[in-house]
């Protein structure tokens, strides 16, 4: 295995967290030292991401640089530091002992690097690994309290991601078998490039057994309902800080190696059409999460069900297909990451100003705390579906596509819509107005200089990120994304 | 020009920065008038849009040109007659709503300050898109900013309530609206205005377009049965926000209305597309007019009267649609010309209410009919304009609010030339219906006149009341000249709207609009406005010349008359309160007469016993229907549905794997079947 | 020279009314007292009552602002400008172009306004009390008055007061049902807006049943004066309106016509002369109504003109 | 390679055998059957594996083989054992569903899973890859039955791994797979760590029972 650039962004993190689990953690001050690495080490992938950005694209061995994954290992790095910083600020209230800070250092960085393997795998057995050592590495981060809570999220997390990563599994060996008549043994029969090439050549029979399984299994993972029961359990557990990598990058990951799958399936127009299938799951997420956003009354499951209703509605913009759809979803994916940790940042900080997490003990955010507050409240406003944020153009052009295509889906399409924007504004309200809520903040959170900055500022970067990619993207980003989306189909 | 205004949308954005940024500064950053640096840009901003859309209406339209090339939306913006038409008012009440804010407004919370001009500044973009995601993207961000005005003040819960419903309808506006540009779009996803009439939509399609963007811009314009948050959300926003949102927000809801249904849609479009938007503008009129009549908040009476007069305008543009659609174009211009000047008047009439009531709020602080009285003595500026603001919207002549009613009575009169007995039977019932709100809205407007302004002071604070400073009396004046200019000229207002008319029904109505007045039809009716002033002038002032010469001059003063009722008791030096007309007093007889039927009005006189001096009390509610025929009951089945999802969550692990499997299975069987086949 | 005449003619017509508005009140309480038996003030006590109130200093409450000063002559010129408009003895006054029987409409309720304003200025119970009724009472007499104009409108193709009434002159119409509907639709409005029986009783002051004198309970001198006036010159303008458009036999035609001003002049007296005389009737033969009856008494005239609108649509689409 | 040779023969007789072990799993009703089937079951899948490699000529199948015999035979049983034991629980397994029941529906899942896969596969020029799928898929269906129909932790695991058995049947049965052993690895690092998250979670002490309903008590807000 000849080692290439992308696999630097992968064995970056993935020393950091070596060096992180073997760095000892004390309690207070020196504690600070090893939160301080790993935002460097975040920082780093941000760089290399960059400079991956300027080489040249193509297939690399096991991995590809292309116009579809790029983004997303961007605004991965992008996530990565800044919650890395969110991290910094807050972990000395997350109480640690020894142990459990190395081991959460440690696996934030594995799940990184993980995520970047995903991303930038052209095997689709080493994206596979990927995403599995990333469920492992996250079901660490949910567990890492061991309170009863937390231990049960994280067995759920396990069992269900388990059985869903096991089906993917079966779904790239029966890719496997579709394609190796016509490419032969070897390693180019998982290869996604290959693959593609050949894909109108291969069995259309297996091909699309192939994908319901790749889609069950990754489904899971993305949280596409009826898929989805883990995720709520496991966002309102674990460290505050994981929600913004969990929602942000995990969920992304496991869509976009669906969304490998598909452009595969997609290509052979004898296989099950991939389309209907994605629609169905997408509004069955987006229908079911809508309603209930409406009974939530703890943040971090709202902003979780959340997460459930965009990635359906990210899977349903690519289950409409075509440029316009593909684009609107990427851009949802890629808008959603930035909107819904700029939320999680801010809830996570409420959440330790106010010593809870219920809806009903943060009240009045915007009172007590503008910058967060304001924040916050627009965050979910984008969540919502408001503009200027990257979710508005998303939501816009993929019902524009819809109505060009498919118009009846308008229908569920914009129900769903309207019940979790309702749902969302209402909880908003309910977070960000009124008469604050006494402040009860955990010790040691926020204790450093510039205190509520540390969160503040994340949350409007991301805001102000999603709003330029929305309105004033620069001309080489969209060509590349609009690159990506033709990949898609 | 388009660089002049985009500039100017730069400026609006970066002035929002301003007091964020000042808020962040320790102490240096306090020091800053940041008030003054915000309103005095929104006024030159506001300055700006005005004289632009003046520019574009005398100097013709001016062509597309991407904002944002090269990124994913590339932001075409344009000015047409019609934009510049709703630009002009747009810059008229944004520099009378700043110039009040500049008195008034300047110590206001950083939320404010910061979403005013981005609320300016939004609406701007909707009014110069020239495709639909510029279009929406600042319509739903209009709808954003004045969010976070209307729930300015969200320590208290109505206005928190309010600030929610407010983002809810804003969600549905943009949920029917993005589809409805969907379904407009080109083929090719084409969304700009050019290409979209290039390929005007036919059929069902269309029908479901209409629909559409009747719910969609219909629930921002606040159009009966989706009113419900208009006489909620205005009050809770300051007075210069609530003036802007009157008098500008609703006109760019109707813009939307107008640009999708009457410019987009083509003018290919049946007789009956006209009907929906006449049953609802009615509906909103009537109902309107109606609750402006009971209730007992100036700013919510003036909402009230806010849905009435957009349902007047509605009127004008289904009209014009069921003109255009019978092939009469000489009535289709007639009738938009009266929705176009009625927009305009109305925006100014009501931005100069909205303003005095909030000035009256400042003097005597407070809103409420019964808590106010007497204002003229001590706010005679506030008083004067208002009397000219109150009396064109009660439609009196020689004001504007009469000119522009006029135009769209002779449109209703001419309604019965379409031909189809069913249309002229519901014209009919509109153009009844339209009189009696223009009625229902004098009324309202003398109870809210007589209650703030005449009488006695009802508490010692509005005995105390006073004027505002001159930016806030030049705020009032400035709408109340031009309403008076207007109402005197609705001919070359008329005129000047010639590059909306033909965007609207691609018609002239130069021959018709002439200096002195507007002529309808072949000599069917005219209004010339300079001569029945100039006749009220001339008469007055001969009966005042007539009277004075043959009476002793002056008058004598004594305690008022009042029937022999006794005087007060000393201790009460405004009066006694209760022996003057209430709020709810005046307005029972049409609560009686209309209210129980319409409004589910109820009132009860609570009697003390005999002997008792207590005074009778009239104890008056009643329900919007809106309310429980359409609010509650989607708020049932939501929260039905909501319960029946979440009975999920109660499932045990073993059931949350068998959430997977059987979709598997389910696929898998699927698929058997399909190789099956 | 049409212009001339029509200043002429317009000057005339002026002169008539200022001398027939008095009159025209006069007469009808004369005619009311001698069907009741009594012997009744002359026809000429109202102007006399006009003369002997300018001369009184008129004393007004202390709070009262300029609009109880200003009000009563915007009312006067309001009601004056509006009959102006009204043809009586001749068509093609100089001012027929003005005469749109909306903006007639719009005048009535400015002076309507003028005067609820003036009512509701000192702070009165009364005031306030008539000035509600009657803007309430007005909210549905408006429409009903529209539905005739609109009938009016679409037989003949204007809402020019003058224009209507020169077409119905012609007779060509013929008789018909919606025309019917429309004279007791205006009728009954006419009655609401000039405070008559059964609507209103102008000469009590009785404080639960008034409307219109509630509200000038706080004038006195010239003020009052002018009040009595514009109601005076209200009830004219609405005989002559009824005149022009139902009996619209001897008017001159536009132009120098001596011979056809005379007809005219003696055809309008009768017709005042028969509308007292009609008014005065029934006045007598009939009681106030309850307040809360008149919006059913309104409401049955807003019924029946829309049916004439209705009939004549149905007679339009059958022709 | 087609039927009647040794070579089909012997590896359909091991596929097939690890399929009759996904019932006795399921019809299984004490724990520590449950754990020697499952031992079998290993033992199995590592002999199919090792003909895979040795039919094929693919020596990275015999170090699957051996992993898998390492692991799941001998290791993950010795383990789950020493568990009951320390634990003392009673080791009958609470079922959801009746046996009788779960043995029909596990008859119906293995039809459904040869009506999908022999006739899409009907282009495999192979007979035995089509069988091993078909029997793969089987193997992966029970497992996840198996899931559902215990409420008790460990033969929850256990499930899973017999899922995970299957899908090595299908890896090994793929001509030529590439990364077969790094897959397998992978997925048995995922296995122990599901082991390795049950002891210690049961060391821990939190819970009383291994039954997992007592793990539904998380229902959030």
């Amino acid at each position: 295995m000849e080692l290439h650039l992308p696999w630097l962004i992968v064995f970056l993190p993935w020393g950091g967290a070596v060096v992180l689990a073997l760095m000892p953690h004390g309690d207070g001050q020196r504690g600070r030292l090893p939160a301080a690495v790993n935002v460097g080490v975040a920082a780093a992938s941000l760089v290399l991401a960059l400079v991956v950005m300027g080489e040249e694209f193509g297939q690399q061995g096991w991995t590809r640089t292309d116009a579809l994954n790029l983004p997303f290992v961007l605004v991965g790095a992008v996530i990565g530091l800044t919650t890395a910083c969110f991290s910094f600020a807050t972990v000395a209230a997350e109480r640690f002992d020894d142990l459990r800070a190395r081991a959460y250092h440690a696996a934030f960085q594995v799940f990184m690097g993980a995520q970047y393997l995903a991303l930038l795998s052209d095997n689709l057995g080493v994206m596979w690994v990927a995403i599995e050592i990333a469920t492992l590495a996250s079901v660490l981060m949910v567990a890492v309290h061991g309170t009863a809570a937390a231990v049960e999220a994280a067995w759920k997390f396990f069992i269900l991601c388990g059985v869903g990563i096991a089906l993917a599994l079966f779904g790239t060996i029966l890719l496997y078998l579709a394609a190796q008549p016509v490419v032969g043994t070897g390693d180019p029969g998982l290869s996604w490039g290959a693959l593609v090439a050949v894909a109108s050549r291969c069995d259309p029979g297996v091909l699309s057994l192939a994908f319901v399984f790749l889609l069950v299994g990754y489904g899971t993972k993305a949280g596409l309902a009826p898929l989805h029961s883990w995720l709520p359990d496991a966002e309102a557990e674990g460290p505050l800080p994981i929600n913004a990598v969990l929602s942000g990058l995990l969920l992304n990951a496991a869509l976009f190696a669906v969304l490998r799958a598909k452009a595969i399936v997609g290509a052979h127009p004898g296989a099950l059409p991939p389309g209907p299938l994605l629609v169905a799951f997408g509004l069955l997420s987006l229908l079911l999460a809508a309603f209930a956003l409406w009974r939530r009354r703890d943040a971090r499951r709202l902003l979780a069900w959340s997460s459930i209703e965009h990635m359906g509605l990210a899977t349903f913009a690519f289950g409409i297909g075509g440029p316009a759809a593909s684009l609107a979803g990427l851009l949802h994916m890629l808008g959603h990451s930035l909107v819904k940790s700029a939320a999680f940042f801010a809830v996570g900080a409420a959440a330790h100003l106010k010593g809870s997490q219920k809806i009903a003990d943060i009240g009045g955010l915007a009172t007590s705390h503008p910058g967060l507050g304001w924040a916050l409240a627009l965050a979910m406003a984008a969540l919502a579906g408001l503009p200027p944020f990257t979710l508005f153009l998303s939501e816009f052009s993929m019902v524009v596509a819809t109505a060009a295509s498919q118009p009846w889906l308008l229908l569920p399409l914009g129900l769903g819509l309207l019940v979790a924007g309702g749902a969302l504004v209402t909880a908003m309200q309910r977070l960000c107005l009124g008469e604050p809520t006494p402040d009860r903040p955990a010790e040691g959170a926020f204790a450093l200089p510039g205190g509520l900055l540390w969160a503040s500022i994340p949350t409007w970067l991301h805001l102000v990120l999603a709003a330029l990619l929305a309105l004033a993207a620069p001309a080489g980003l969209a060509a590349l994304l609009r690159d990506g989306a033709r990949m898609v189909g | 020009m388009l660089t002049a205004l985009s500039l100017t949308l730069a400026l609006l954005v970066v002035l929002a920065v301003v007091p964020v940024l000042a808020a962040q500064m320790p102490a240096g950053g306090r020091r800053l008038p940041v008030g003054m640096i915000v309103h005095g840009g929104a006024l030159l901003a506001a300055l700006v849009f005005a004289a632009c859309g003046l520019g574009a209406l005398l100097g013709g339209p001016v062509a597309p040109r991407p904002l944002m090339p090269g990124s994913f939306a590339p932001l075409l913006l344009a000015l047409d007659g019609l934009s510049a038409w709703f630009l002009m008012l747009l810059g008229l009440v944004g520099a009378c709503s700043a110039l009040f804010a500049l008195s008034h407004a300047n110590q206001a919370p950083v939320r404010v300050l910061a979403a005013y001009p981005l609320f300016l500044a939004a609406m701007a973009l909707t009014l110069l898109a020239a495709d639909g995601f510029t279009l929406l993207l600042g319509f739903e961000a209009m709808s954003l900013a004045s969010w976070v005005l209307v729930a300015a003040d969200h320590d208290q819960g109505e206005n928190r309530s309010a600030a929610r419903l407010y983002l809810v309808f804003a969600i549905l506006s943009g949920i029917c609206l993005v589809p409805a540009i969907g379904l407009l779009a080109a083929p090719g996803g084409d969304v700009s205005f050019a290409a979209i009439r290039a390929m005007p939509p036919e059929g069902p399609r269309a029908a479901v377009i209409l629909l559409l963007v009747m719910v969609g811009a219909g629930a921002k314009a606040g159009l009966v049965p989706l009113h419900a948050w208009l006489p909620i959300a205005y009050p809770a926003a300051p007075s210069h926000v609530t003036a802007l949102m009157s008098g500008a927000m609703t006109k760019v809801a109707v813009y939307l209305l107008a640009r999708l249904l009457l410019d987009l849609c083509g003018p290919a479009q049946p007789i009956w597309w006209g009907v929906p938007l006449l049953v609802m503008g009615a509906a909103s009129a009537v109902i309107g007019s109606l609750r402006a009549n009971v209730e007992e908040d100036g700013k919510t009476l003036l909402a009230c009267s806010s849905v009435e007069n957009v349902g007047l305008i509605v009127i004008g543009l289904g009209l014009a649609c069921a003109f255009r659609g019978a092939d009469l174009g000489a009535l289709a211009g007639l009738a938009a010309g009266a929705a176009l000047l009625h927009i305009l008047n109305h925006g100014l009439f009501k931005t100069l209410l909205f303003l005095g009531m909030g000035e009256v709020q400042v003097g005597a602080a407070s809103r409420r009919l019964d808590r106010l009285g007497g204002l003229i003595q001590g706010m005679p500026w506030t008083a004067a304009a208002m009397l000219v603001g109150v009396g064109a919207a009660a439609s009196l002549p020689p004001l504007s609010g009469f000119a522009s009613e006029w135009l769209l009575l002779q449109a209703l009169l001419s309604a019965w030339r379409v031909g189809d007995l069913g249309f002229q039977v519901l014209a009919l019932g509109v153009a009844a219906l339209a009189a009696l709100s223009a009625a229902l809205a004098t009324a309202a407007m003398v109870r809210l006149f007589g209650l703030v302004f005449l009488g006695r002071p009802r508490t010692p604070r509005a005995a105390g009341a006073e004027d505002g400073p001159w930016p806030a009396r030049v705020a009032l004046l400035l709408p109340a000249g031009l309403t008076v200019l207007f109402g005197l000229l609705p001919g070359p207002m008329l005129a000047l709207a010639e590059g909306a008319l033909q965007r609207l029904v691609r018609q002239d109505v130069t021959e018709r609009a002439t200096l002195a007045g507007v002529v309808v039809g072949d000599g069917a009716g005219a209004y010339l406005p300079i001569g029945i002033a100039a006749l009220l002038a001339v008469l007055g002032a001969g009966i005042w010349y007539a009277v004075r010469r043959r009476t002793p001059a002056g008058v004598a003063r004594s305690p008022a008359w009042d029937g022999g009722f006794m005087a007060p008791p000393q201790h009460l030096v405004c009066g006694d309160p209760v022996t003057q007309p209430s709020a709810a007093g005046f307005g029972q007889p049409l609560r009686q007469i209309l209210g129980t039927p319409l409004l589910a009005a109820h009132a009860r006189v609570a009697m003390p016993p005999p002997g008792d001096p207590a005074p009778a009390r009239i104890e008056a509610g009643f329900a919007d229907p809106s309310d429980a025929l359409v609010l509650a009951p989607v708020a049932r089945l939501r929260d039905a549905i909501s319960a029946q999802v979440e009975r999920l969550r109660d499932l045990t692990l073993a059931q949350c794997l068998m959430l997977p499997f059987g979709t598997l299975v389910a696929l898998l069987a699927l698929i058997a079947w399909l190789e099956a086949r | 020279m049409t212009a001339v005449m029509g200043v002429l003619t317009q000057a005339i017509h002026l002169a008539l009314l200022l001398v027939a508005a008095p009159l025209v009140v006069g007469v009808v309480r004369w005619l009311k007292a001698r069907m009741m038996g009594r012997v009744g003030a002359s026809p000429l006590q109202p102007l006399r009552d006009f003369l002997k109130l300018l001369r009184k200093r008129p004393v007004l409450a202390e709070n009262a602002s300029w609009i109880s000063r200003g009000a009563p002559y915007v009312g006067a010129a309001a009601a004056l400008a509006a009959a102006a408009l009204v043809p009586s003895f001749a068509h093609g006054m100089a001012l027929a172009g003005l005469g749109d029987l909306i903006v007639i409409a719009g005048l009535l309720a400015l002076g309507r306004v003028c005067m609820a304003l003036a009512g509701l200025d000192v702070g009165t119970a009364f005031g306030g009390l008539g000035a509600s009724r009657e803007m309430s009472f007005a909210a549905l007499a408006e429409p009903a008055l529209l539905l005739a104009v609109m009938s009016f409108a679409i037989l003949a193709g204007t809402t020019g007061l003058d224009a209507i009434a020169m077409t119905f002159q012609e007779g060509t119409l013929g008789l018909r049902v919606s025309l019917g509907l429309a004279l007791v639709a205006l009728l009954a409005v006419a009655v609401a807006e000039n405070a008559r029986i059964p609507v209103d009783n102008p000469a009590t002051h009785l404080e639960l049943t008034m409307v219109h004198e509630a509200m000038i309970l706080e004038a006195s001198g010239r003020h009052l004066a002018l009040w009595d006036a514009a109601a005076a010159m209200r009830l004219t303008l609405w005989f002559a309106l009824l005149a022009a458009i139902f009996f619209p036999f001897g008017t001159a035609a536009p132009g120098w016509a001596p011979l056809g001003w005379v007809v005219g002049l003696l055809a309008w007296i009768a017709k005042m002369g028969v509308l007292c005389l009609a008014l005065a009737v029934f006045e007598s033969a009939i009681a106030k109504m309850r307040v809360f009856r008149v919006p059913e008494f309104l409401g049955a005239a807003l019924l029946l003109g829309l049916l004439g609108a209705l009939l004549l649509f149905v007679s339009t689409s059958l022709a | 390679m087609s039927f009647g040779t040794p070579a089909y023969d012997v590896a359909h007789l091991l596929g097939g055998g690890v399929l009759l072990l996904s019932f006795v799993l399921l019809y299984q009703r004490r724990l520590d059957a449950v754990i020697s089937a499952f031992a079998v079951q290993g033992a199995l899948l590592a002999a199919a594996a090792a003909w895979q490699g040795y039919i094929q000529g693919a020596a990275g199948l015999y170090v699957t083989a051996a992993i898998a015999f390492v692991a799941k035979a001998v290791a993950i049983p010795l383990a789950l054992r020493l568990l009951l034991g320390r634990l003392g629980l009673h080791r009958t397994v609470e079922t959801a569903l009746g046996v009788g029941a779960s043995l029909v529906a596990a008859v119906a899942l293995v039809g459904l899973s040869v009506l999908v896969i022999l006739p899409i596969t009907a282009g495999q020029a192979q007979a035995l890859t089509r069988e091993d799928m078909a029997l793969a898929l089987s193997v992966v269906l029970l497992g996840m039955l198996m899931m559902i129909t215990r409420r008790n932790a460990i033969s929850q695991v256990i499930g899973l791994m017999s899922l995970e058995n299957g899908l090595i049947l299908a890896a090994v049965g793929v001509t030529g797979m590439p990364l077969v052993v790094e897959l397998s690895t992978a997925a048995l690092v995922l296995m122990v760590a599901v082991v390795a998250g049950v002891v210690v979670f049961q060391i821990r002490d939190r819970l009383e029972t291994l039954d997992t309903s007592l793990l539904d008590r998380l229902r959030g807000g």
